[in-house]
Parts: structure tokens; C-alpha cells; sequence
């Protein structure tokens, strides 16, 4: 409906190629750009921001980073939490040695702690395909837990064993710890995942982009047109966990402002595989989409008992959250199993062929 | 060097001068194993029939276990309160058969598995609420389950065994004979090997499948059960188990996912080698390392003979 | 119908030599010691009744099984083992039997596929998509559209190849291979389940490929009437042995192949 | 490995805005263009050669034409046009081609076949298009009658057509291709690329040849024949009307002023080349005002290249809004409750007030309000799909158009106008101004035309667009123009009460029944047209007791009904046989009959039987004409037992049909056919007392 294409050719491949090649959807860009940028930190109260938007913008990226691995490339994994750990203890560590750094530099160094790691214990995909891989994954991830626990030098022999943000300060204005503004912290996330968003795009759409969906579609074909297995399932490892690693550490820097253990531990990893089985596999809005989904609707569920003015003990709720959940996830599955991208994509196509049905 | 030898010296030195408490380990391990043996058996139950990965299995032990004791404290006498959880087993598979299964056939594998993560999220909750989130203990002796211990004494040493454990390995081992004939003397036991061999073919020859998946995993609702019952007399019932369920991933990795006496080796090879590591090695990491190494033995071994234990070897076509 | 005379076949530069090849699974054979040769340019059959191991032979030629016995030279090159990239940065592209495309990709992100090996711009330009990331897309994608132009799909450039029909599948998959501009062109069954007119398409387009290009083609196919037309020369393989080899009609007047083909006892 | 294969400076016109610099490309810097009348860019020239060099010059940066190809729409800018028709011309030149020889073209829509028109009248050579889908009979006539010396073709399939004929062709020379596909083993020595053609020009270019070129183009008169046009009439051969210089580019100046088109104009060349339309609008109007040319990657995709280019002035016979209009409705027939309601909700409003406000007429705020609400949900989201949003201006001609079908389009919004015309007359005789549009006249006079009204009822013309002669054909010259410039157009018609031009039908075919009443056949068959699911309908009457039709289905519209409906069948005719298809046009053909008895003086002539024809017809089968129009002649002796049938009473009827199949073989086709009779009404005026 709101699509008018005519008139809308290309007289070039590179106009052609573009990621959005269609003017409505760039201006819609510009749009969700403006609300983000704009409207949110001005209109938008603390709990609004700090409860939903910013966690919300963090499992987002966190999601784009496993999507990267299991919906472009096909390959399983069931240890985001503790690549989403290795980022934070790596940011961690990296503010106590280099205090003076700029702590935007140290979270996205902290990324390549975790690629690396990752990297690592993609090593075995080389061999295991499918199901198998889940077990290297959960490998990875009940190791690094304990390591989180048993290494007291990543948590800098804290008594308490969890990490605790340091204040820090970007271009003069406090960014982390406790006295940071709600306002503050969420731009900063924003751009941070804003640019990383538009670089996984790219990453996506070109070379690189499409070894992984080769290996994902048919790894046979793939390799037999060239692509080396080897490179383009560590790749796809490194980068996910490069933006899980970033996520997990500005989760506790920028979010949580402490964490341990429990933070990293394998609910999140299910937790950002729910994200991204609903949001779509293989869609960057579907990682928007299934972070908003997953996160936001517990919050407002919290909060409709209390809006009813029902009293309703903490624990209940928390109880009944976890059925409608449990039941939505399935819900989904059955109604949509390729994810609310997909829905999106329906309604995209439905606007682009109004008034027609196809 | 000190470091070789902790690795290479002392362990064995360990174990040859104190052999009792290597049986004692070794036990412990056994005990273990056969409990990660019929979570194990629980998973392929499923595997074989629907080639669905039942991440809810861990979850179902819990929910089993949770109604035991549950009609029980309600009042009920302790064999009607099994006679309840096994028709709330029932309920459970008939539920998921109809409700979710029925409704992905030939979705990817990964929408399944996603599907049992979404059913145990689902049981989680729906156990909590009804249960209470608070860790129970097992109704062990209103089952009739022995309570006491031998102690026997050996090498100049004692080695400690549970009845209770002893029960436990003679319950898992009639469970699995149990089922071992089922599968090969009852037309639905052979049924669902058709199933498992071919899809197309079982349908080919009048079997329903969703009969059949009903009935699978009523079985590994049975299973659960009993798992249930064992795990929650040696410690509590909790929904932590849900964790330790997952231990299921490296035994199938070892026994294969379709192989039921691979179920039971792999089970055990996990207990007894978690139990030596932890015991003998563990002390050089820091202890904690039973909530890993299953996983990295697994993973090593996939490097090798990624097909499992009892697999056959995979030929890819193109 | 092809052009080339026997004495050019003859005199032709050899591309590849498989020498002595034999293959097996377990205990079963699937290939006993083969040997033929593929001259350059031209259009090489495979042919044989089912089970005889020519589509296990094409998996040798690229590297997809690794055979116990002989060797394979290419390009003057002599191997045994070899993983399959390694084979298609050599120059062998292949299609499959049973299409084997990428079935979430558009048909124009298939065939850029297949030039994977001709794109290297490193991760630093492919993250901004900017500059010579971007240059090296346009300059591959005008490739892609050459062969979307000379296959005749561009009506179906960007719809996603799992929603096409059998025969285009099949066609968009030749783009594939073509778009690695290989030096030999393996095709596992062009036309298998394909009718009439599609055939004769791709018959057309087999030719085009082999004179337009100069592609050299090794390729398998049940229907004889069109190997016959296609082929300058045949390999018979039956049981994973050869029992023949030679010109079009040599092969068709050969006993052993006839009986082969009948179904004699052996 | 892959070599571009229509090679050629297909550079990218986002490039071109930073000049045109490029060292490879071989420019002539656009001010030592030597142009007549340089800088009054309204002075008539006299040929299109002298206005490409006149565009070449103040339009040297803006698109000239666009073409669809390797998936994006590779563009040339004027001064690049003229670059490559400037080296084509030489080459043909170089090649042995003079002043006043013909040219033959067969091929599509391509950029190369409209330059090539140029090239060849900057030598003073005539330009012959030919249709590409004829069959090799009729081309084989052309090119011979033409005395073509030279054909460019587009791709191997014309060459082979070409060679077919082998030495039948006693004065063709040379073959020149457009696409290298396919054409590498062909050894014919008078073969030549088009490409390879430009070279031959670069060199004579190198050797100083451009200024010659030029000053031959600027030497040129109006009086010089332009361009030869076959056209495929309803009867016998095909005629070459010779139009010169003066009557092309004087009738693109009069309708670019008449429509107001600018260099800004974007059309899309879809059309056949061989059609007098297409060569007015796609390159005569185009070269006089500068405006962009867009040439589809293929038939196949129009639709959507239109769609992509929104051209602002869209030019299509009836056919093609009707087909639109099916398509639209057969697909909003699938979407669900809602949306068609709203759908059709608005399309009635549209009805009501759409044309008021397009006419400017008064119309309540509310309604306005409502027009601009469908605007929004349905008008504007239609003409975006159907790449009308930027049209400025539409044309129908060809033939008459449904009243309701232009309605349609003009309720949504689109400037649809009618316009009448002929090759003879090198298109326009009448066009209606914006505001005085009625779906039933044609217009006025086109700026120029003088219309007069014969005694016989046929309408005759005479303007600056006449036809100078048929080719070697001065009997049929002498027949259709009079000594004083006037020509019969074969229409009967008349000029209404506001000075417009409305036409009945074919001035021949328009009879009389055997009672005296007026019989029009055209008028009954347009009437029967409007309904989507009747394809084509051929009346007959004249000299009969009672008008009797022959009925073609849509297979599009009927199939989908079908579907919709559980109506299984296996080909055409059975669907065509279908007892319930045949109620469905016995429904039409009554409401056809309603529709009559309402019109004085066409009551009379009400449909009494029909039939529904067991094949659709085909030009391949000389059914219709290249243009896709009935031959009336044809059919009658074609199917003279069917039509026997109609009239002696028989309820069915067999018959057997030879079909040329698309690959050229020959097969027949047998069936009963059903006859059914009809219920007629009385004639409006006596609508009471009769009943």
C-alpha cells in the first residue's frame, strides 16, 4: 500500500545490489533511525529504557550473532551464554589492565577474546555436523562456565566472585557504573549495535555472506564450487562470537553493572536460541524482531497483573511467564516456523502487492 | 614435571594403594551411569520413533517424579500415586502428540528440538505453579524402595554400598530387558523399529505414526519415571535436574543415538569415567569437573569416530 | 550433430587421464579398474545401466571419494587424493544427479555462487561494502548476468531457486557450474526427468556451453538417443568395469554394450 | 570465457553525469556538432537524422534510450546514441548502402533496430521494419517486393528465417545480426555484426568520414521518403506505404505540441517496430522532442519492466488495457472479504465521480474526500502496479475500446484518451483534447487533419501526415488518395454534435439484415469484447435474416472461473464445449442484446444464435492479423460450414480445421460445436406496449 515502485529502476548493478534497493523501505530505515536515536532517549522513561530498550538492543545484537551461526550457516550452538561470558570477563579484565582505554575500544576488543574462543571450539564442525554439534557447543559452554568460577584471576579474586563495572567515561560524560544515565548507556548501545548490525548486513550479502549459506543449503555443492569448509565455518564461528562476545560484554557493563556466573549460564544460551528460532533464521530482523518478542513480552506480562490491580505473589507470575512462553515458543513453531521474519516478509509483500493478494 | 606426574604418577599411585576406595569410586560411578543410562534411554526412546532430539526428557523426569510425590502428600497411598504419575505420563504423550508433534511432521530437526525446549519450558512453568518451586524429597520408603547400606569390607577398607542404588541398577537393568522384549516380541515393539527404519515404509504397511509416538513416549514417560524415582531417593527432587539431564547428549554421542544397548554403555562409560576424573584428576583443575568432562570426552571422541559407538559408518552420496 | 571431426578428437590435447581407478566401499566395488582419457573440447559420455558407478566415477574425478587404486591426471597434473575445492580451484565444476542447488538463495545468488573461487576481497573491504568489496560484486555480477543472458532465465533472476520448477532448477544449476568457468564441466544426468522440449533445451544449451565457450564436458545421461547426438566419444561402464569406449557409433554396434544394456547374465 | 555479447559502450548513465570523459570512448565533443537551425530548439527540421544531431547537442547528457539487458536498463545518453549511430550509419555506408535503397529490420524492441532506422536515413536509405513473427511466406514477400538490399536482424532465429529463403531473395546483399548468440558457426560471407558493422564505420570515421556524414544529413529533404510501413491488411497482400520526411517529423512535432511532450517524457517500447504507432511514438516523437526511449528485456516481462521505468506517456491498443483489466480482476478475485469490498467499494465510487474530477468537473468536498481516501487505498496502489503512476498521457487506437473498460482506467485516475488513426496517415487523423473526453468518439482533428464525412458514410482525411504512395502500387495508391490529397480510411462514421469523430465500424463491413435493419458488426463484436471472459467475437448478419456470432473464450478468465468453480477440464476445447461456459455467454450475450434494444438504431440488430468456437484463433493461422484484428473474410470462408450451420437452424455442427503449430507444423483439429439460440428484447422504445 505504502510501497509505490514504479518509477523505481536501476541503471546500475551497484544500485541494483543494494540492501535496500527500494526507496520506502530506506526511508523506513531513516525512520526507526530517528525513533531510536531521538524520539526514545527524549519521550522514553528510565524503566522504559533501562528494563527494555537496552537489553532489548543488547540480546538483539547477541541474536544476530548466533543467527550469523545457526541460521546463515547452519550450524547449531548451544553456548552463546558463555561466549556472551567470555566477552564480558575478556572487557572485564581489559578495564582493569588498561584503565585509560576508552571503554567503547575495550568492548569491542573484548569481541575478539570471544571469536577467538570460538573459534576454537568450532574447531570440531569441521567433523560433526548436525546434532552432534551440539554437544561441542555445550561442551564449550559448561567448561567456560566453570572456568568463570574456578579462574578467580578473571574476576580479579573478587571475594564475591562476580565482576563489578568500574565508572568509566566516554568523551568527558560517565558511561559506566552506577552514576551513568540510563540515557547515556542506551545511546551508546545503540550505536554500537546499529554499526555492527549494518556491518553483519554487509558481511552477509557479500562473499563471505553467501560461503555460509552455501555451506548451510548444501555443504557438498559448496565445497565442491570452491569453498573450503574450513574457512567458512570457523569464520561464520569467530564472527558470531565476536558479536556475542560484545553483546555479553556490554550486557554487564552497560545493563547489569555486575554479574557472575549465573549470567552466562545455559538458560541464556536457550534463551538467545529462542530469540533467534522465533525471530527467523537466517534474518537480521528476525533477530529484532525475536529479541523484542522474547524479552519485552515477559516484561509486559510482569505487568499486567499489577496494571489490574491483582495481587498476584512475584513467584506465581514468574510461574505462569514461563508456561505462556514455553507455550508461545511451541505456538510458533507449529503457526510459523520460519519466524516472525517471516511474518514480516508476508506483510512486506502484502504491502508491495496491495491491493492484489499476490 | 610436577604437573606430568599429577597426571601420569600419582592417580594410579593413588588408586593401586587405596583399591578400595577405587571400588568405592567405581561404584559411585557405576550408580551414576545407570542413572545417565536411563535418562540416555528416555532420549533415544524418542529418537528412534520421530527422529525427534527430546531436550524435555530431563523435565519429564522432573515432572514425574514432582506428581509422585505430589498425589502422595495430597493423601494418596504411595502405589496409587505411581499408578497416577504413569497416567499423567500417559497424558503428557498423548498431549504432545496431539498438540505439538502431530502438528511439525517434517519440520527440520532444529524446529523439533526447539519444539521440546518450548514443552520443557512449558512443563517447567506449569510444574512450578502446580508444585511449588521448592526442592521435594522422595517418597523412597513409602514405595517400599530399600533405604539402608552394606558395608562390605575389602582390602582392608570398607566399601559403602546404598541399597537403594543396588535397587536402582536392578530396576534399570529389568527396565531395560523390559524393553528390549517389548521391542522385539510385541507388534507395536516391531512396529516401531519399522518406524525408526523407514517412515514411508511403516506408513506403507498400516501403522499410524501418531499411535506410535504416543506410545513412545508414554514409554519414555515410563522411563522418566523411574529415572525420576532413583534420582530423587539419592538426592531431591528439583527442577536443577533438568541440567544434569542433559549429561543424556554425550552418552548418546557415545552409544549412538538410535542404540538402546548403547544407551546403557555409554551411560556407564560417562559414570564411571566422570567419577575417576573428578576423584583422581579433578583436584589438579581446581575440582568442579563433572559439569564438563562428559562433554569434552564426547567431543573428543565424536573427532574420531563421529558415527558413535554402535553406529555404521556413513556414506555420503551426491 | 556436434562439429569436430574424429581426427580432431584424436589429435586433441588430453585434459584428463584416469588411470587404473579402482573404488570401493566395504567390501562392495563400486569401480574396477578404470582407465580413459578426456581430450580438450570435447564432449566426453559416461554411460552405463544403473549401479554400473558412473556418477561414483565422477565423484572420483572431483575429488569426492578418494579412490584405493590409480591415479587421475589433470592439466598434466597427477593426483589421488585431493579434497573437492581443491578440484574446483583446478577447474572442474560439476552438477549433480538429483539437483543440488542452494535451495535459500535466489537463482542470481546461485550462480554468483559458483564464482566463489574468482572472489577474494578480504573480510576488512566485505564489513563496509565499500570499495573493492563492492567493485568485485558489480564486476562478478555482470559475469552472472552473461550467463543468465545466454541460459535464458532472466524472467526468474531473483526468485528463490527452492520455488522453481524442476527444469529450471536444473538449468539455473548449469549457471552454477558455467559461472566457475571451469575447464571441465562434469554433468551427473543434465536430463534426467526432464520432457522432451526441456531436453532439447538442454541439449542446446550443452552445445552452446561446449562451442561457444570451448568448455571441455564429461557427462552422464540415460537417454542414449541424446548421448548419441551429444557425445564425440562414449566410456560404456558396467558393473564399475569398462566395457567399451569409443565413437558414438562404435559403441552402439558394440556386443558388449548391447548385452549390457539388455540385461544378459554375466 | 563468457564474452558480453551485444558489446557496445553500455556504460551505466549514473556514470555519464560526471561527463563523458572516458578516453576508450571515442567522442566528438557535442559543440563541433554542425547542426541546421542549432539553438531554436522548436524550428522544425526536416528529418530525424538532423535532430539527432540537433539532441546530440542540447541534449548531449539526458537519456535517449534505455534497454533492459544483462538485469539492469543500460542507458545511452544522446551524444552516445548519436556515437553509435554515427558509426553504424558509416559502416552501413561502407557496406555499399545509398541514397534511396531499402533496409530491411526484423527483431523486437532493441535499441540497435531503432538506431538503425537512423543510421540508415542519414544515408538517405529507407528503412523497411518487418514484422518478426511473421511467418517466413509473408516476410519472404516483403523483403522481396521491398527490393531490401540489406536486413539487420535481430538474433539467429530472423537470420535463419533470412537464410531460409536463400536465393529467392534476388536483391538482398548482406545480413547484419544484432545478438552474437548461436551465430559463431555460420559461414555465410555476407554476414556481418552489427558490432562489426560499427568498426567498418570508426574506420571511415578515423579516415574523416564524419563530416561528409554530416553535411549528407543536413542536405537532406522533406520531401525524401522516411520510411516504408507494411501493413498487414485484413485482405491480400501486405501494402508498403512509403512516408516521407515531412509526413513523419511533421506529425511528431504537431502531437508532441498537441500533448505537450518535453525531453522529459519516458516511454516504454513494447509495441511491434514494423507498426506506423510504434515508429511515430518510439522513434519519430522521440527524436523531435528528446524524450527517452525504454526498450523491455523481454516480452515476457513488460509487465514489470513498465512497471520499473513508470513511463509518462504510455501508448497501448485496447487489447492490452483489456488484458490489464482481466488480470486485475481475475487476481482481486483471490484476495479475501475484505480487501475485495474495499476494492470494489471504491472502484464504484471512482465510477461515479473519478472522471468529474479527472474532467475538472464540480464534485462535493466529501466525494473528493472519498475519491482521494481510494486514491490512497486502491487508485494509486493500482496504477503503481500497473506503472501508471507517472503517466502524463495515455493513448488507445487500433481499434474501439470498450466503454467501459476506458472508463476503468480513467475513474483511476489515467489520462486515457482515444486516438484514431492510420499508417497511411502516419498515425494521427483525430485525438480527443484533455476535457473532452467521451468513451465513445475519437476526437477531434489532430492539429493539421482535415476530416470530411463521404457521402457514402466513410471518413476521409487530408493532412500533412499523408502517405506519399503505396510501393509499386499505384492502383491501390490511386484507390485510397485522391488527386487533391484526400484518403478513404474505409471507416464509416460521422462527426457528433461537439465536433467529434465517432466511428461505427469498418465502412465494407457495415450491412444490412435481411428486414432493412442497420447491421455494424464490429459494434456488436466490441460490445461482446467488454466481457472479460469472451476473448474475440466475429458477428455476421449482413445479408441474413438475423445476426448470428462466433464466440472465443479467454482461456485466462474462463480457466480461472473454472477453477474457482470445480470445472475440470483437459484442453481449450473442451473447456469451449462446456454446457456451463455456454450458459455463461448465452448470460453475456443476452446482456449484449439488452444493450442493443436500447439503441434506436441498432435494436435490430440484436444476436439471435451463437456459438462458442472449439479453437482459439491465431494469426499463425491467419486468423487474425499480425495486429491481433479479426479478418472477418477469412473466418467466414474458414468456418463457412459452422456459419451454414448457424443459419439453417442446426443445434450442432462438426468441424474439421487445419492449425499451423507454433513450430511450424501443420495438424488439424475436429469437433462438434453446439449452436444455441438467444433471447431477444424489444427495442426500447416500444419497451412497454410490447410486453
Amino acid at each position: 500500500m505504502f510501497y509505490r515502485e514504479a518509477g523505481q529502476f536501476k541503471t546500475t548493478y551497484k544500485a541494483d545490489q543494494a540492501i535496500f534497493p527500494i526507496f520506502q523501505d530506506r526511508m523506513a530505515i531513516a525512520i526507526y533511525l530517528l525513533i531510536a536515536f531521538v524520539a526514545i532517549p527524549v519521550f522514553g522513561n528510565d524503566f522504559f529504557i533501562t528494563s527494555m530498550m537496552i537489553p532489548f538492543l543488547i540480546f538483539s545484537l547477541a541474536a544476530i550473532g548466533l543467527n550469523i551461526l545457526v541460521g546463515y550457516t547452519g550450524q547449531i550452538s548451544l553456548g552463546t551464554g558463555a561466549f556472551m561470558g567470555v566477552g564480558a570477563y575478556a572487557c572485564y579484565k581489559l578495564t582493569t589492565i588498561f584503565p585509560d582505554i576508552n571503554i567503547i575500544v575495550l568492548i569491542i576488543s573484548s569481541g575478539f577474546f570471544s571469536a577467538v574462543i570460538g573459534m576454537l571450539f568450532g574447531l570440531p564442525s569441521l567433523r560433526i555436523k548436525g546434532f552432534y554439534l551440539v554437544v561441542t557447543t555445550l561442551a564449550a559452554q559448561f567448561f567456560l562456565e566453570w572456568c568463570f568460577i574456578r579462574i578467580p584471576w578473571l574476576y580479579n579474586y573478587n571475594d564475591s566472585g562476580a565482576i563489578e563495572v568500574p565508572q568509566r567515561e566516554v568523551f568527558g560524560i560517565i558511561a559506566t557504573g552506577a552514576s551513568a544515565t540510563p540515557t547515556t548507556r542506551y545511546l551508546i548501545v545503540l550505536a554500537i549495535v546499529v554499526v555492527m548490525t549494518w556491518i553483519a548486513s554487509n558481511i552477509i550479502h557479500g562473499r563471505i555472506g553467501r560461503a555460509w549459506m552455501m555451506i548451510r543449503d548444501m555443504d557438498i555443492a559448496a565445497e565442491l564450487m570452491g569453498i573450503r569448509p574450513l574457512n567458512a565455518k570457523l569464520s561464520a564461528f569467530a564472527v558470531s562470537s565476536f558479536y556475542c562476545g560484545v553483546a555479553g560484554a556490554m550486557m554487564v557493563f552497560f545493563w547489569l553493572g555486575a554479574a557472575e556466573v549465573e549470567s552466562f549460564d545455559i538458560n541464556h544460551s536457550f534463551l538467545i536460541l529462542f530469540m533467534v528460532v522465533i525471530g527467523g533464521l537466517g534474518s537480521l530482523v528476525g533477530s529484532f524482531l525475536g529479541a523484542a518478542f522474547i524479552w519485552i513480552l515477559p516484561v509486559i506480562l510482569r505487568a499486567i497483573p499489577r496494571t489490574f490491580g491483582l495481587d498476584i505473589n512475584a513467584a506465581t507470575i514468574e510461574h505462569v511467564n514461563f508456561m505462556i512462553i514455553g507455550g508461545l515458543i511451541i505456538f510458533f513453531l507449529i503457526v510459523e516456523p520460519h519466524g516472525l521474519a517471516r511474518l514480516w516478509g508476508l506483510a512486506k509483500q502484502k504491502l508491495r502487492v496491495w491491493p492484489f493478494p499476490y | 614435571m610436577e604437573l606430568l606426574k599429577g597426571i601420569f604418577q600419582y592417580p594410579f599411585e593413588e588408586m593401586a594403594n587405596g583399591p578400595a576406595f577405587l571400588l568405592q569410586v567405581l561404584w559411585e560411578g557405576f550408580v551414576a551411569g545407570t542413572l545417565y543410562s536411563l535418562l540416555a534411554l528416555g532420549f533415544v526412546l524418542i529418537f528412534k520413533a520421530s527422529g525427534v532430539f527430546n531436550f524435555a526428557q530431563g523435565i519429564m523426569v522432573v515432572f514425574a517424579a514432582l506428581s509422585l510425590v505430589g498425589f502422595h502428600a495430597a493423601g494418596l497411598p504411595a502405589y496409587v500415586s505411581l499408578f497416577l504419575a504413569l497416567a499423567v505420563m500417559g497424558a503428557l504423550a498423548w498431549t504432545v502428540e496431539r498438540v505439538v508433534l502431530r502438528k511439525l511432521v517434517n519440520q527440520p530437526d532444529l524446529i523439533l528440538f526447539m519444539a521440546t525446549i518450548g514443552l520443557s519450558y512449558f512443563l517447567i512453568g506449569f510444574g512450578e505453579f502446580i508444585f511449588g518451586g521448592e526442592p521435594k524429597s522422595m517418597i523412597t520408603e513409602e514405595l517400599g524402595l530399600p533405604t539402608g547400606s552394606s558395608v562390605i569390607d575389602i582390602f582392608d577398607d570398607i566399601v559403602i554400598l546404598q541399597h537403594l542404588d543396588i535397587a536402582a541398577a536392578l530396576i534399570a537393568a529389568i527396565l531395560v530387558i523390559g524393553l528390549a522384549l517389548f521391542f522385539s516380541k510385541t507388534r507395536i515393539g516391531r512396529a516401531l523399529r519399522a518406524v525408526a527404519d523407514d517412515h514411508q515404509a511403516a506408513l506403507s504397511v498400516g501403522i499410524s505414526l501418531n499411535q506410535i509416538w504416543a506410545i513412545v513416549w508414554f514409554a519414555a514417560g515410563i522411563v522418566a519415571l523411574a529415572t525420576g524415582i532413583m534420582w530423587g531417593a539419592r538426592s531431591d527432587v528439583s527442577f536443577a535436574l533438568q541440567i544434569v539431564a542433559l549429561k543424556a547428549l554425550p552418552v548418546l554421542i557415545l552409544g549412538g543415538f538410535t542404540s538402546v544397548p548403547g544407551a546403557i554403555i555409554g551411560g556407564l562409560i560417562v559414570g564411571f569415567s566422570e567419577k575417576l576424573f573428578e576423584v583422581y584428576w579433578g583436584g589438579l583443575l581446581g575440582g568442579g569437573v563433572e559439569g564438563w568432562f562428559a562433554y569434552v570426552v564426547a567431543l573428543i571422541f565424536l573427532l574420531f569416530r563421529p558415527q558413535g559407538l554402535f553406529g555404521e559408518k556413513i556414506i555420503e552420496r551426491v | 550433430m556436434s562439429l569436430k571431426t574424429v581426427a580432431d578428437i584424436a589429435t586433441g590435447e588430453e585434459l584428463l587421464h584416469v588411470d587404473d581407478i579402482s573404488l570401493s566401499f566395504g567390501g562392495v566395488k563400486a569401480i574396477q579398474d578404470i582407465s580413459f582419457d578426456i581430450t580438450k573440447g570435447e564432449i566426453r559420455a559416461i554411460i552405463g545401466p544403473n549401479g554400473a558407478g558412473k556418477t561414483s566415477m565422477l565423484n572420483v574425478i572431483n575429488g569426492f571419494y578418494h579412490p584405493q587404486v590409480g591415479t587421475i591426471t589433470f592439466l598434466g597434473e597427477e593426483r589421488r587424493k585431493m579434497r573437492p575445492y581443491m578440484a574446483a580451484c583446478q577447474g572442474i565444476s560439476r552438477t549433480f544427479q538429483n539437483v543440488a542447488l542452494f535451495a535459500g538463495m535466489s537463482t542470481l545468488d546461485n550462480i554468483m555462487a559458483g564464482r566463489s573461487l574468482k572472489m577474494h576481497k578480504n573480510f576488512f573491504w566485505q564489513m563496509f561494502r565499500y570499495g573493492p568489496a563492492l567493485n568485485e560484486e558489480i564486476e562478478h555480477r555482470r559475469a552472472v548476468e552473461e550467463i543468465i543472458d545466454f541460459l535464458e532465465i532472466e524472467p526468474i533472476r531473483k526468485t528463490p531457486v527452492g520455488q522453481l520448477p524442476y527444469g529450471l532448477q536444473k538449468r539455473v544449476e548449469l549457471g552454477r557450474a558455467l559461472a566457475a568457468e571451469p575447464s571441465l564441466l562434469l554433468l551427473d544426468e543434465p536430463m534426467a526427468g526432464m520432457n522432451l522440449e526441456e531436453k532439447e533445451d538442454m541439449s542446446r544449451f550443452i552445445i552452446d556451453v561446449n562451442q561457444q565457450f570451448g568448455t571441455t564436458i564429461a557427462l552422464i545421461e540415460h537417454d542414449m538417443g541424446v548421448v548419441m547426438d551429444l557425445a564425440d566419444r562414449i566410456v560404456v561402464l558396467d558393473y564399475g568395469k569398462k566395457i567399451a569406449d569409443g565413437l558414438p557409433a562404435q559403441v552402439q554396434a558394440d556386443q558388449n554394450v548391447i548385452d549390457a544394456y539388455l540385461g544378459v547374465a554375466h | 570465457m563468457l564474452r558480453c555479447q551485444t558489446a557496445g559502450k553500455t556504460v551505466g548513465f549514473d556514470n555519464i553525469s560526471d561527463g563523458h570523459k572516458g578516453g576508450e570512448y571515442q567522442t566528438m565533443s557535442s559543440d563541433k556538432l554542425e547542426v541546421r537551425g542549432a539553438g531554436l530548439s522548436n524550428d522544425a527540421l526536416d528529418t530525424f537524422p538532423q535532430y539527432l544531431l540537433l539532441n546530440a547537442k542540447r541534449f548531449a547528457d539526458r537519456p535517449a534510450m534505455r534497454h533492459k539487458d544483462f538485469g539492469i536498463w543500460q542507458s545511452w545518453t544522446w551524444l552516445q546514441m548519436h556515437d553509435e549511430i554515427r558509426a553504424f550509419s558509416l559502416g552501413l555506408k561502407k557496406l555499399g548502402l545509398k541514397k534511396g535503397q531499402k533496409i530491411a529490420l526484423i527483431g523486437g524492441n532493441r535499441p540497435r533496430l531503432y538506431w538503425t532506422f537512423c543510421a540508415a536515413q542519414a544515408l538517405g536509405a529507407v528503412p523497411v521494419p518487418i514484422y518478426s513473427d511473421s511467418i517466413a511466406e509473408e516476410m519472404e514477400y516483403v523483403l522481396e517486393h521491398a527490393e531490401t538490399i540489406m536486413a539487420i536482424c535481430q538474433d539467429q532465429e530472423q537470420v535463419d528465417k533470412v537464410l531460409s529463403m536463400g536465393d529467392k531473395l534476388k536483391s538482398l546483399k548482406t545480413i547484419i545480426y544484432d545478438e552474437n548468440r548461436g551465430m559463431r558457426d555460420y559461414e555465410a560471407d555476407n554476414l556481418i555484426s552489427f558490432v562489426e558493422v560499427q568498426k567498418l564505420g570508426e574506420e571511415l570515421l578515423a579516415a574523416n568520414a564524419g563530416e561528409k556524414w554530416i553535411k549528407d544529413i543536413n542536405k537532406a529533404k522533406g520531401s525524401d521518403l522516411a520510411v516504408m510501413l507494411y501493413t498487414s491488411g485484413t485482405t491480400g497482400r501486405p501494402k508498403g506505404v512509403m512516408l516521407s520526411n515531412d509526413n513523419m517529423v511533421k506529425t511528431a512535432i504537431s502531437a508532441n505540441e498537441f500533448d505537450k511532450f518535453d525531453e522529459k517524457e519516458q516511454v516504454v517500447a513494447y509495441l511491434p517496430l514494423a507498426w506506423v504507432g510504434d515508429h511515430v511514438f518510439s522513434y519519430g516523437q522521440a527524436f523531435a522532442s528528446g524524450y527517452c526511449v525504454c526498450c523491455p528485456e523481454s516480452a515476457e516481462t513488460v509487465d514489470e519492466d513498465r512497471r520499473e521505468i513508470a513511463p509518462t506517456y504510455f501508448f497501448a491498443p485496447p487489447r492490452v488495457f483489456e488484458n490489464l483489466l482481466t488480470a486485475i480482476m481475475v487476481r482481486m478475485d483471490d484476495a479475501g472479504n475484505f480487501k475485495k469490498k474495499m476494492f470494489h467499494y471504491f472502484l464504484d465510487h471512482a465510477n461515479k465521480f473519478g472522471e468529474k474530477i479527472l474532467n475538472g468537473d464540480n464534485v462535493a468536498f466529501v466525494d473528493r474526500l472519498k475519491y482521494f481516501a481510494g486514491e490512497l487505498l486502491v487508485y494509486g496502489p493500482l496504477k503503481n502496479r500497473m506503472g501508471f503512476t507517472n503517466v502524463k498521457v495515455a493513448y488507445t487506437a487500433g481499434e474501439a475500446i470498450g466503454p467501459e473498460i476506458f472508463k476503468f482506467y480513467r475513474s483511476l485516475g489515467l489520462n486515457l484518451k482515444q486516438l484514431y488513426g492510420q499508417t497511411e496517415a502516419s498515425v494521427y487523423i483525430s485525438a480527443q483534447p484533455d476535457g473532452e473526453i467521451r468513451a465513445e468518439t475519437v476526437g477531434r482533428p489532430t492539429p493539421g487533419v482535415e476530416i470530411e464525412i463521404a457521402n457514402s458514410g466513410e471518413v476521409m482525411y487530408r493532412s500533412p501526415g499523408v502517405f506519399v504512395g503505396y510501393y509499386k502500387n499505384d492502383k491501390s495508391t490511386k484507390e485510397t488518395k485522391t488527386k487533391d490529397g484526400w484518403v478513404h480510411t474505409g471507416d464509416a462514421g460521422f462527426i457528433d454534435d461537439d465536433g467529434h469523430l465517432r466511428i461505427i465500424d469498418r465502412a465494407k463491413d457495415v450491412g444490412k439484415l435481411n428486414d432493412g435493419s442497420l447491421f455494424a458488426p464490429k459494434y456488436i463484436e466490441n460490445k461482446l469484447k467488454f466481457f472479460p471472459n469472451v476473448k474475440e467475437a466475429v458477428a455476421f448478419g449482413d445479408g441474413h435474416d438475423f445476426c448470428g456470432v462466433i464466440v472465443n473464450i479467454d482461456l485466462t478468465s474462463v480457466g480461472n472461473w473454472a477453477e474457482r468453480n470445480n470445472i475440470s477440464y483437459a484442453s481449450y476445447q473442451e473447456l469451449a464445449a462446456h454446457p456451463q461456459v455456454y450458459e455463461m455467454m448465452e448470460e453475456h450475450i443476452e446482456q449484449v442484446n439488452r444493450d442493443l434494444s436500447q439503441e434506436e438504431m441498432m435494436a435490430g440488430s440484436q444476436i439471435a444464435r451463437f456459438l462458442v468456437l472449439h479453437k482459439e484463433l491465431d494469426a499463425d493461422d491467419g486468423e487474425l492479423t499480425r495486429t491481433l484484428k479479426v479478418r472477418r473474410s477469412f473466418i467466414s470462408e474458414r468456418y463457412a460450414p459452422l456459419i451454414e450451420a448457424i443459419y439453417d437452424g442446426s443445434t450442432q455442427k462438426y468441424v474439421d480445421t487445419e492449425v499451423i503449430f507454433e513450430d511450424g507444423r501443420k495438424g488439424n483439429i475436429s469437433a462438434t460445436v453446439e449452436i444455441r439460440d438467444v433471447k431477444k428484447f424489444a427495442a426500447a422504445t416500444h419497451k412497454e406496449a410490447a410486453e
